[in-house]
């Protein structure tokens, strides 16, 4: 397999010790074992996610995500741009359609990257992508099948897409509404998706789980349930807010509800990772706070050759 | 012609042979169906089994030929003989098909075969091969009337088919309402803007065209003759009168924008700031491209506010029930007037539903993108004043709410002048028939002026409008050779009345040509046959000339009937309407039927075999009895089925013979009429339920059962339902026992 | 045999549903030579697919009947089934047209007695009905079905079924050795009537016509109605056969929408309508028929039959695109969910059916065998000089209902007349 | 601020629409909407919004200023994105109900207490500080928004999920520290004043 190379936006979560450390972990090692090489953008900032308008406005929002855009080809010109988190990958990518679409904008843009020197440096040339586009563009499920060592024998699995992974730009050829790409991932990878789960695509009431806990929980109720009914096992998810909002309220969602949820929440890289081999550690399992008992035992398993 | 050589053949294929006795079917042909020729094929209609019956034809001097086959409605393509007279007797729809294949079964069900045969050579005996009427005119010049894109159109495309037009225009200048607009809805991509309206190029174009003859400021006040040979009188208002030869007729009458004075809620005829949408129209052609002023006091339009359905879809019963169908195209190209010339102008277009089929979407998002704005509301007065108040219930944010405006559009809809309703007298069918002549007088004046007996203009169906099968045929009127077109027709906007006026055009040239060839027009297109009547025989009870559909029948100086041969449709209703039965066609006549009834063997009360008499339209019914075999649902062996050109044309004598014969009960089965008729002659099987709805007398006068006789609207998809009927009637028969009218 | 079936004065007729059928029909009565092809096995088009008619409720295959004795009745006009148009060459009064004749292995020896059928096993999806029902390989497409000829579908040809067939035939009407044949057609104008196709519902990801048994299209719904169609004339939902009283119509499904069909498809409101009459037809005041629409577009005077309906109390409107439909796992219904704007109503309904209306397009574009031809960016043909002697006829377009249909095709009729008549110099 | 309030009443008069689509990101789409509710149905926070965009929408063109700027509603978008997929006339919803909460929050009428705007505020601070998210802080500061009793009972609350989070090594207590902070710090400062500025410039906000 080709080595590949890109220009890797890891956004403010995956940091180290930060919210989705673990999905950055698993992205490494699946990394390694398909060697795509990413170059971290040096000093890249937030993207100021979708919650960032109400007080940033209109153009800082852009500034922000430009600065990223013009640092990235000013120090991996030519790289595609690869973010892992959703709102990273949207935030950027929406900067990049908008001042692509309007003279003005980016005109305003680049005075405002002039202050950090950097106006010279935005050009827009490059594409903004999400990893899960790399995966299946790049490599295509048949390359991805490959490196499996171990396969996920016999989990059930529910594919949480989520929305900003999938709307409003989503990965080419998937539907808005009954995206299947998760699900595809899931079989390659041995498991087995749950496809006829029907909250694929709900809102998990990302950007206001702090503002408005009550209303985003009940979202997250309907997102588990639906898992449950459908008899999975487990739920695999491409974003960092939704893992970590289905993930840790689960308890107080018991509290509040009477349910008795407690299902394990991982990364498609997670399942990639161990997957191909990799032990508990080099997927990250360690950061899942409801543990994914049935991957840690396969990780620890011998790989099958 | 010569003398009538039967030719009976009879097939063996599909089954028949099997199934019946071919032998004894010969047999019957022979003796009792006098046919000289008679032969068995095994499969008679390919090549070889065809070939046999031309040599008869050519050969042996056969001109009357019997296919005793399959139905009339297969294998035409190889039944089809020239110049000879050929009848079909049924007998794989209308009785293997039909009929179990059991041994219990197999005598009635060859009576049943016999019988057909016996009714193909009944009929095939009584027939003539028609030759086209010899009185038809041949001239093939196209009137129209009325100058607006309607007729406008309609004359242009004629002639470039190679016609000469007349085309007349009762003011002063061709263009109608369309001439008067400042600007069209757009009729091609982008669909964005308003377009020219391209009336100036069309006047050129006809005035230049040596073969449009155009009257100005001239009416209609004569309209007589027929297809190939109307001749009209055109008078001028200067009181000059032409008299011209023509071969067909367009009515381009078109529309009057409905009166706004006759909603003073809304403002009309309270303010001069209240405008319909023509009245907006003379707004933009003064303007020009410029500001619009509005008429009170020249000043500016800042502000205006269009009313759809001004006086439209109106459930009071007090304005319009329908809806225009242009308007808010209409409102949406005149909202862009004023945003094109000045794009700070409020324009609101308040509606219900935005009507804007097909492409007008786009027109509609383009308007928006201008900034027009849309509300959904319903409004409930226009206050006059020099602000003018417009007071609506927006039904979304559902709340009274007040716009105001400098000038208020309203959407008023269109009026068709249409002419006089000659069924003002009342809907149902008038025997003594004098009302409907006089009910001429009506609210309107009359376009055309017809001689005709049954009136002077053109049938109206719904609301004022010409009538049309307006959903197959939408052309078709009941007046042969004279077509509408254009919104005296429907509502419409310019770009479906051009259309509209192209497709007139082509079947007014198609009634010229056919009439020059003595044929019939839609449905019986090509038909040569045509009616004829004993002149000694008429009693002058005038129902032919009442009822025919197509008023194609007036009286003549000694009030006689008078047939016009080419505006008859060949229903036979008129036929079905004589009580004297003198009216006949050459291959269809109450004697091709009336012995086909007497032929069939009617066995004694104590058979036990009871005899029903279907007498079935051919255009619904009987197809869906053919259908039924196909689909092998069966019926009463006692059936024997009769196919009729149109229920209209069912005499009652077949009726009294039927009975008199011993028939145990007769069933009618006719399209559906009514407003939502679909009988293909129009009114003809309204006229046989009418009489029929009389023939209880002539039952009790038998002193048999009224159950005997039944009419029923058929229609051609009743493929389980038809069957039934029959069944029934062999119920209702095995109930009240067989008729004692049996010798 | 080309040459001899049309020459520079005749007029070839694309398409034989209702505007094929009448366009040539009217140029045939008017004395032309017309040649009308059909792609399908027999003519009727769409319209042979529907139960009734808008606003009358009468039945298409009432005025297919008379259409049909009117070319049975006119030499002039000659018909090719199982033909398509590949290329179109030339111009005004010099056509070349490239015809594509596909076998149907029945000759004219077919006396529709139907004994293939019934030796034949295999079965095939049954295309008259959407796929909703099965039929044998040797067929009738319908009862009206014209030529009324049966059909040996090519999936069993070379195979024993094909044999069986042949051999149940006493007319050796059947003739598995057919080939498909290419015609050169010289004719002087076309008119092209290639008529519309429902827009795939399967592509209105939100109302998951893929996902769930009891969304249907409005299409599929009237084949329901048809005693002969798939549910013997019932109105039963997909999923379990039950009987199908509650019954949703989405308007504008693929309609107006810029995700799908820029367009107004104009014929969907009436055909809800109309529909809802069906419910009402079967199940009397037992019916529930709740109609979503934006606007009701009952132009015209087709606004009493929208008045009549809305007087019926059985049927509810709700100004309202829904917004999206889930399934109840348990009982198989489905849930429409979205708000009702006219004052603000959110609403989850329950519902035992749903029958999207879906939008017409254009079922070919002409464009890809006459690439001069001019059409607008839904692929409906629009009147231009750049068109010569092809005049659009029926639903190629627009997006049209029958009757307007029918005007369309008398005027295109007319049109390819005019070039005909110059070229034959006639003068009358 | 409402200072600025003033002049745009001032300036726009009853013209509400003009007002949204000069200053409302996408705004100028507003007057496209056809009324048919598809965003409405299909917003997940749906059912707490008192007017949905399609409503909303309507109120801009009938004028109804300030029951548009002063709602609460906007502030429900979850920014899912939903409705922009679905709706038939490609209006950018999510983003023009940003744009509207952004631009009551600017003309300082939006709902005080709305928790979504406040959030938001803080959001903003937290990040344009370093660069970066510091997501301990942006918790902590969050927790205590009402005053130090409530954010010690909210913090409680969200305790064991922090505890989680520490365990598993998703949260940094050192990050009170510090943390969440980009070298370039100062330059972002610098280019968001600047941008700022422009948008003022752009928008006339500058007063």
């Amino acid at each position: 397999m080709a080595k590949k190379e890109y220009s890797f936006y890891p956004g403010c979560s995956s940091e180290r010790k930060a919210s989705a450390s673990n999905y950055m972990v698993s992205v490494e090692s699946m990394c390694k074992t398909l060697d795509i090489k990413l170059n971290e953008i040096p000093d890249w900032n937030c993207c100021g996610a979708s919650i960032g308008y109400a007080e940033g406005g209109e153009l800082p929002r852009h500034a922000m995500n430009a600065r990223n855009i013009a640092l990235s080809e000013k120090h991996n010109p030519g790289q595609d741009i690869v973010a892992t988190c959703a709102a990273c990958w949207l935030g950027a990518k929406e900067t990049h359609e908008r001042l692509s679409a309007s003279e003005q904008l980016l005109a305003d843009t680049r005075e405002a990257l002039r202050e950090a020197g950097l106006d010279t440096n935005y050009k827009g040339e490059v594409e903004i992508r999400h990893m899960v586009e790399v995966l299946i563009e790049d490599f295509g499920y048949e390359q991805l099948a490959k490196p499996v060592v171990k396969p996920l024998e016999g989990i059930k699995i529910a594919g949480y897409v989520g929305c900003q992974t999938n709307r409003p730009f989503g990965v080419a050829g998937e539907s808005f509404e009954n995206p299947k790409y998760l699900d595809k991932l899931t079989e390659i990878m041995g498991a087995e998706p749950v496809e006829k789960y029907d909250q694929k695509v709900t809102c998990c009431g990302g950007a206001l789980a702090f503002s408005e806990p009550e209303k985003s929980q009940a979202q997250i109720k309907k997102i588990i349930e639906s898992a449950y009914d459908f008899g999975a096992e487990m739920i695999v998810t491409p974003c960092p807010v939704c893992q970590m909002n289905v993930e840790v309220y689960q308890d107080q969602i018991n509290k509040k509800y009477g349910t008795k949820f407690h299902i394990p929440v991982a990364y498609y890289s997670q399942l990639m990772a161990v997957a191909y081999g990799g032990n508990a550690k080099e997927a990250g399992l360690g950061g899942n706070i409801i543990r994914a008992t049935r991957l840690e035992e396969i990780a620890a398993k011998p790989a099958k050759r | 012609m010569a003398d009538i050589k039967i030719g009976a053949y009879v097939c063996k294929g599909c089954g028949l042979g099997e199934r019946l006795n071919t032998a004894q079917l010969m047999t019957v042909a022979q003796r009792e169906g006098k046919a000289q020729v008679v032969r068995e094929h095994e499969f008679l209609c390919n090549s070889a089994g065809v070939a046999m019956i031309r040599q008869d034809i050519e050969n042996e001097g056969v001109n009357h030929v019997v296919i005793a086959a399959c139905s009339r409605r297969a294998k035409t393509d190889a039944f089809g003989f020239e110049n000879v007279a050929v009848s079909r007797a049924n007998l794989r729809e209308g009785v293997i098909w039909v009929q179990p294949d059991t041994e219990e079964a197999k005598e009635i069900t060859q009576e049943m075969a016999a019988d057909y045969v016996r009714m193909g050579c009944a009929e095939v005996a009584k027939m003539q091969t028609p030759v086209a009427n010899p009185t038809h005119g041949n001239n093939k010049r196209i009137l129209i009337v009325g100058g607006g894109i309607s007729g406008m159109t309609s004359a242009i495309e004629a002639s470039k088919a190679g016609y000469d037009v007349l085309l007349v225009e009762k003011s002063g200048v061709l263009g109608g309402w369309v001439g008067k607009l400042y600007r069209r809805i757009p009729s091609h991509e982008p669909f964005a803007d308003p377009m020219e309206t391209g009336v100036p190029g069309l006047i050129k174009q006809i005035e230049s065209d040596k073969r449009i003859k155009v009257y100005l400021n001239s009416t209609i006040s004569r309209t007589s003759g027929a297809p190939g040979q109307f001749s009209v009188d055109i008078s001028m208002e200067s009181g000059g009168t032409t008299t011209e030869n023509i071969g067909a007729v367009i009515m381009a009458s078109g529309f009057e924008p409905y009166d706004l004075k006759k909603l003073p809620e809304l403002g009309g005829g309270k303010s001069p700031d209240v405008v319909d949408q023509a009245g907006l129209e003379q707004l933009a052609r003064a303007a020009n491209g410029a500001a619009i002023k509005r008429p009170s006091d020249g000043k500016e339009v800042k502000s205006v506010v269009f009313v759809q359905c001004a006086g439209q879809r109106d459930e009071s019963g007090k304005h319009l029930a329908y809806c225009s169908g242009h308007c808010c195209n209409t409102s949406i190209k005149q909202a862009m007037y004023f945003k094109d010339s000045n794009p700070n102008v409020d324009a609101v277009v308040v509606y219900t539903d935005l009507r804007t089929p097909g492409n007008g979407e786009d027109f509609y998002r383009s308007a928006q993108r201008k900034g027009v704005i849309f509300t959904k509301g319903k409004v409930s007065e226009v206050v006059p004043g020099a602000a003018l108040q417009v007071k609506f219930k927006d039904l979304i944010l559902n709340d009274d709410a007040v716009a105001n405006a400098d000038l208020v559009v309203l959407a008023t809809g269109m009026v068709a002048n249409s002419g006089v309703d000659i069924d003002a007298a009342g809907g149902a069918p008038n025997v003594e028939g004098q009302a409907q002549a006089e009910a001429g007088v009506g609210k309107q004046v009359s376009v055309l002026n017809l001689t005709y007996r049954q009136g002077k203009d053109l049938p109206l169906l719904k609301n004022g409008f010409n009538d049309s099968h307006f959903i197959c045929f939408p052309y078709e009127t009941r007046r042969t050779g004279i077509y509408s077109c254009g919104p005296v027709r429907r509502p419409m906007d310019a770009q479906q009345a051009i259309e509209d006026a192209t497709g007139a055009a082509l079947k007014a040239i198609q009634a010229a040509e056919n009439a020059a060839l003595g044929r019939a027009a839609h449905p019986r297109s090509g038909d040569l046959s045509y009616p004829t009547f004993r002149r000694e025989g008429c009693t002058q009870c005038k129902r032919c000339t009442v009822e025919c559909p197509f008023g194609a029948i007036d009286e003549d100086e000694e009030r006689y009937p008078q047939f016009n041969e080419s505006r008859c449709r060949r229903c036979g209703t008129c036929m079905g309407a004589c009580p004297v039965r003198v009216i006949s066609f050459e291959n269809y006549s109450v004697d091709t039927v009336g012995y086909q009834v007497k032929a069939v063997d009617v066995p004694d009360q104590f058979s036990e075999k009871p005899r029903i008499l279907v007498l079935a339209c051919e255009n619904d019914a009987y197809p869906a009895l053919d259908m039924a075999a196909m689909n092998r649902i069966q019926y009463s062996a006692f059936a024997r089925v009769v196919p009729v050109r149109c229920l209209g044309s069912v005499n009652t004598i077949w009726i009294n013979d039927a009975l008199t014969a011993g028939y145990d009960g007769v069933v009618l089965m006719g399209c559906q009429k009514g407003e939502n008729y679909q009988c293909h002659f129009v009114r003809g099987s309204e006229m046989a339920h009418y009489r029929m709805s009389k023939i209880d007398d002539t039952l009790k006068g038998m002193s048999l059962e009224v159950e005997r006789v039944r009419t029923c609207e058929v229609a051609i998809t009743d493929i389980q339902r038809a069957p039934k009927i029959i069944n029934e009637m062999a119920e209702t028969i095995q109930k009240i026992g067989l008729s004692p009218m049996k010798f | 045999m080309a040459g001899a079936v049309a020459t520079n004065e005749t007029i070839l007729v694309v398409g034989g549903g209702i505007s094929g059928m009448t366009a040539a029909l009217e140029a045939a009565e008017c004395g032309k030579d017309v040649v009308l092809v059909e792609k399908n096995p027999s003519l009727g088009g769409r319209v042979s697919q529907l139960y009734k008619y808008f606003p009358k409720l009468c039945h298409p295959t009432c005025g297919m009947e008379i259409n049909l004795r009117r070319i049975k009745a006119n030499k002039r006009l000659r018909v090719f089934t199982l033909a398509q148009v590949d290329k179109v060459e030339g111009g005004p009064g010099d056509y070349a047209v490239t015809v594509r004749l596909r076998p149907r292995y029945v000759n004219e020896n077919c006396t529709a007695c139907g004994a293939c059928a019934d030796a034949v096993g295999a079965e095939i999806d049954n295309p008259f009905n959407y796929g909703l029902s099965k039929m044998k390989a040797a067929y009738l497409p319908f009862s009206m079905a014209y030529p009324q000829r049966y059909v040996i579908d090519p999936s069993i040809i070379g195979t024993p079924e094909a044999e069986k067939a042949k051999a149940a035939c006493k007319y050796d009407a059947i003739d598995l050795g057919m080939k498909e044949q290419i015609l050169t057609l010289k004719v002087g104008a076309i008119v092209w009537a290639t008529g519309w196709r429902p827009y795939d519902a399967a592509k209105i990801q939100p109302y998951g016509y893929d996902r769930y048994d009891n969304v249907i299209t409005s299409v599929e719904f009237e084949r329901m109605m048809d005693p002969f169609g798939p549910t013997a004339g019932k109105l039963l939902r997909p999923s379990d056969g039950k009987e199908a009283k509650n019954v949703a119509f989405i308007q504008c499904a693929g309609s107006r929408d810029r995700n799908h069909l820029k367009h107004c498809s104009r014929i969907c409101c009436m055909a809800s309508l109309k529909q809802s009459t069906y419910v009402n037809e079967q199940f009397g005041d037992q019916a529930q028929s709740t109609i979503y629409y934006i606007d009701i577009r009952a132009i015209d005077r087709l606004e009493d039959f929208y008045q009549k309906v809305r007087a019926n109390p059985t049927v509810k409107f709700v100004k309202s695109k829904v917004a999206n439909i889930t399934e109840d796992r348990t009982s198989g219904d489905v849930v429409l969910h979205g708000v009702d704007t006219e004052g603000y109503h959110r609403y989850d309904n329950r519902h035992d059916l749903c029958v999207l209306a879906v939008g017409m397009e254009p079922s070919v574009d002409v464009r890809s065998v006459a690439p001069g031809v001019h059409a607008d960016a839904s692929g409906f043909i629009e009147a231009d000089v750049a068109n010569g002697a092809i005049f659009g006829a029926g639903c190629s377009t627009n997006a049209l209902d029958v009757n307007r249909a029918v005007q369309s095709a008398t005027a295109a009729a007319l049109r390819a007349i005019q070039v005909i008549n110059k070229v034959s110099g006639a003068e009358v | 601020m409402s200072e600025l309030n003033k002049v745009m009443v001032e300036k726009y008069r009853n013209d509400f629409l003009k007002e949204v689509e000069a200053n409302v990101e996408e705004g100028d789409w507003v007057k496209m909407c056809m009324q048919c509710g598809v965003c409405s149905g299909s917003c997940p926070f749906g059912p707490y919004w008192e007017h949905p965009p399609q409503e909303i929408f309507m109120m801009i063109r009938a004028g109804k200023r300030d029951d548009v700027l002063k709602s609460e509603s906007m502030w429900m978008c979850t920014s899912c994105y939903n409705c922009i997929v679905r709706c038939p006339r490609e209006l950018p919803i999510t983003h023009i109900m940003h744009g509207l909460a952004n631009y009551a929050h600017r003309l300082g009428i939006a709902p005080k207490m709305n928790p979504t705007r406040r959030f938001a505020k803080l959001f903003w601070q937290n990040i344009t500080k370093g660069g970066r998210v510091n997501e301990l802080k942006l918790s902590i500061g969050l927790y205590f928004m009402d005053g130090f009793s409530n954010g010690i009972k909210k913090g409680l609350e969200m305790l064991p999920v922090g505890l989680g989070m520490f365990k598993t090594g998703r949260l940094n207590p050192f990050a009170l520290l510090g943390g969440g902070k980009c070298k370039g710090a100062d330059d972002i400062h610098k280019m968001l004043k600047k941008a700022k500025e422009i948008e003022n410039r752009r928008k006339g906000f500058a007063s």
